[in-house]
């Protein structure tokens, strides 16, 4: 447990190099995230030497993967601290999660005229895939707003739960605002009326510690590739008791008991919702790169973190016409914002002749643009390998490249 | 004898060989002279699915203690089955909650216990210990 | 494009190593192959020296990587000469592939008595996600029988097809029979009817060139673990005028136009199959491996193939109480049976013990235990790389383990 | 001038510029000084999406020449369409499918152009050629 930001850029190669001839300040870690060596050389070492493929195996190849498999997802548990590892499924990302629990869940217990709430700044996977399942169902769509802080309004939350809600979605980090969600209150909020709640995790699980059973979360999902593991990887968390309720997703391998062509039956959880070959390197790569976190000192990484974010704040709210949106209480390392007369994509064409890669665009959450009446952000997320003096550089670009408008 | 004196014999016996393949014959000899089970048990509730071998175990409670009767479908498992049922059955609730199968381990064939192996073996013996918390439940409430 | 077998096999360190001390003879190929060095090269550079999220970004490695993603898809659409990349769609393998096109066609196009073929000898993931979705359309899954060779009856076929038939799903490549199937005849015959035609390629695409233009088929899949890919990573190759009337099937970033809480519009293919972050790094490995595929000569690979197969048919048919599944005239290298008095379990055992490895169990396809009236099989199958020497040892394997029994 | 002369003369103009900053800028005061699309014009139906910078490309059609008219939001990508337009504008079909924008490319800003940018440039000029082939059609079958 150290906290030594030297040595933990070496475990990060890709942030040692030049782009565009200078030197690379990697600040779109919200995208995705850079990964340690540790992952890609435990990744490499079974690809390498001992790959077969998972589950119903007598080879020693094939046993072999099948414990770093499960292994894995005892690793995903234990950092979320679920009851049992079978609680853990593991899918493509966050994405792919959220719609298997749309698809799973709404076919279980949606009906015509259910109601399912969600918040205006939820990313496009925690909203499309409940709108497309509210209209298969004939439920309605509802939406938390937030004010002009980034913060949601409970008091919206209070009247907006009716007798119809049977899900509430809510992520825990903004990819947008950055806002820290009070997700604990809205859970026991939910819980009061007996409603589940999805924690839509993808920005949340790669920077705060998760205590799923403290939390008393229905659903948490999460993205590997932006939790300094590998891309084609992510995690369903799900309560035992929702999670055996539910119909399984995808059809396939694995997931069964038995078919005839009369009647298939299915197999237990996790199994029944991993159809087919799962991404066991993926899955593998993925525990490497929890253990990875585990090897620092959180509450040191969060704190840097933090520092990170403020002192970014402070400098850019200095900058004329920079606009910050979200400067919510609670924040995640997201920083996005506007400058008067520049357009995003000019700006971050500029950045990236500086080395700078920051993200610009919609950010996948076009309800949150209409909100600020804007049709693009430029949006900076940091990372705990990234440096104060990246973010004093980073600085300094945007005041030399204001000058060229 | 209790059930680790017959788990040391076990051991002793396996730990002459040398050679996998006699461990293995071993094994299957096992299998082979194993008395199969009554065919009544032999029925998909006593059935204990691996995805690839197949366990029926049928058990019942007398004077105290747990008589196992089982088989399997492939004669490996069918010969670690004997071994099991050779420490396990006839034994007090008590004893079978007290001890492991730590033999498997020490013959060195823990990898057909990975609950990764799904052969049955793992489900079974955890089905033989549930049948024993059961029974040793029922008969604290009797006395 | 050369083919020197003991040159590939460098390529594939993984094979030069001992199992239980004994020389690996990895004849598991079917479930899972082995990756080229190539391959995961070509990964580890990307993960570490210009991993960015692709789509939409201002920065330099979003855009190289996205660059090589779409490389990649170009890639895939030459090896299947279809006419267009929008035509590729990556997935997260022939499971999703084929759950896709069960959900979104069955959306489209599938009605209350409607009927969907499939075949007899099909793995679970071309069976349970039609089952699935005949369920809850109320259509009705329709099944050609194979005969005792392991040859589908095309007689059967020509009566199944009704004015109601919608679909018909079929196997390239039997995982356990090893059948090369007329897939050509079935579209032809299915097309005079106006029935699309799904391939389900995940044996066929590692072993046989395929041209979807010639075939004409309506949607091809397959994994990119089975040939020489990482997992996690997958092929669906449709049609664009299905693809363009089918509905999206995840929800979430990138397969979106606009979103509105009242109204959301899609993007167009293969975006709009193609939701939340891809798993670029797999797609960038599936395109080096049909790179390294397409560096070797076809036909010079495909003999090697069906001389492994050969060899190995001939010897283990002088095993007595041998029984191959499987005797098509025309096959891929995939060899299932079962020796009498011997359980596939306790053979499978045994030959892990001498570096052996097959796979044995049910193999995914339950319809073809059952139309053997067996439980399980051993299935031995092989891949370019082997050697007639490995053929050999297993057959000296299979002949010392009988002496056991 | 042809279109190839226009290119030669803007490749020569921006080669002075040893410093990418100097480039940029260039297009940002090129993209300042443009002349705004006129408003009737700069509707949805004109309006060529990227996914960061919107494109809105007008054209007309009259004695043998296509005149185009376009902006954009973004401020370089409005430098590139001022360039676009300068080779583009006024030409006949003939000439515009036969030229491509080779100067963008040599001018050093060949990711601009790349399908995976997105900013729209490419399908502005996608669109540029479609109109110039159709009006092509028409003025033979005309003829
Ligand atoms: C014929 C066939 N179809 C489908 C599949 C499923 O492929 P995956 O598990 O990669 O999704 C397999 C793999 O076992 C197969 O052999
Ligand atoms: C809050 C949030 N949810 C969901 C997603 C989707 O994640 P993925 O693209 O990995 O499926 C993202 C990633 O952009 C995100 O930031």
């Amino acid at each position: 447990m150290s906290f030594d930001l030297l040595k933990i850029r070496k475990d990060f190669p890709i942030l040692d190099q030049k782009v565009n001839g200078k030197a690379l300040v990697y600040l779109d870690n919200a995208a995705t995230s850079q990964r340690p060596v540790q992952v890609i050389e435990r990744m490499n070492e079974f690809s390498l030497k001992t790959n077969g493929n998972i589950h119903r195996a007598t080879h020693t190849f094939a046993n072999k993967t099948t414990e770093a498999f499960e292994q894995a997802r005892e690793i995903v548990r234990s950092y979320l601290n679920a009851t049992e590892s079978a609680e853990v499924i593991f899918t493509s990302g966050t994405t792919e999660s959220i719609n298997l629990v749309a698809h799973s869940f709404g076919d279980a217990f949606i009906h015509e005229g259910d109601e399912v709430i969600v918040t205006e700044m939820e990313h496009h996977a925690n909203i499309v895939p409940w709108q497309m399942m509210c209209e298969r169902k004939g439920a309605k769509l509802k939406v938390i707003p937030f004010n002009e802080k980034g913060e949601l309004s409970m008091d919206a939350l209070d009247s907006l739960i009716t007798g119809k809600t049977k899900i509430i979605a809510v992520t825990h980090v903004s990819n947008v605002l950055g806002t820290l969600n009070p997700i604990a209150t809205i859970i026991e909020k939910a819980h009061l009326k007996n409603i589940p709640v999805l924690i839509d995790g993808a920005q949340g699980a790669p920077h705060f510690q998760i205590d799923v059973q403290a939390l008393d979360c229905d659903f948490y999902t999460f993205s590997g590739h932006k939790i300094y593991g590998p891309t084609g990887i992510g995690v369903l968390y799900g309560k035992r008791k929702w999670l055996d309720q539910m119909p399984p997703f995808l059809g396939g391998g694995e997931m069964i008991d038995r078919v005839t062509f009369g009647k298939t039956t299915f197999n237990e959880i996790p199994y029944k919702f991993e159809a087919g070959t799962p991404n066991y390197v993926g899955a593998i790569g993925l525990g490497a790169a929890i253990e990875y976190i585990q090897s620092h000192d959180h509450s040191v990484v969060l704190k840097h973190e933090q520092n990170l974010l403020q002192f970014a704040t402070k400098k850019l709210k200095t900058i004329n016409g920079l606009t910050i949106y979200g400067e919510a209480s609670k924040k995640a390392g997201v920083l996005s914002f506007n400058i008067e007369g520049i357009h995003p994509f000019d700006l971050g064409t500029l950045l990236d002749q500086l080395g700078i890669a920051v993200r610009t665009g919609r950010l996948c959450a076009d309800p949150v643009m209409d909100h600020f009446s804007v049709e693009n952000m430029v949006r900076s997320s940091f990372s705990f390998y990234n440096t104060l003096e990246e973010v004093e550089v980073f600085y300094q670009a945007l005041i030399r490249l204001k000058t060229m408008f | 004898m209790t059930i680790d004196e017959i788990q040391q014999e076990i051991i002793d016996d396996f730990a002459g060989f040398e050679d996998w393949m006699d461990k293995y014959s071993l094994l299957i000899e096992l299998g082979n002279e194993m008395a199969p089970i009554d065919v009544q048990y032999k029925v998909d509730e006593n059935l204990i699915r691996g995805c690839q071998s197949r366990v029926w175990l049928h058990q019942e409670y007398l004077d105290g203690t747990i008589t196992f009767e089982a088989e399997s479908d492939a004669l490996i498992v069918k010969g670690l089955v004997a071994l099991l049922l050779k420490i396990y059955s006839g034994r007090t609730p008590h004893e079978i909650l007290a001890s492991e199968p730590r033999f498997i381990d020490e013959i060195g064939l823990r990898q057909h216990l990975s609950p990764t192996r799904s052969n049955g073996l793992l489900a079974m013996v955890k089905q033989m210990k549930l049948y024993a918390l059961a029974y040793e439940k029922i008969s604290t409430k009797n006395n």
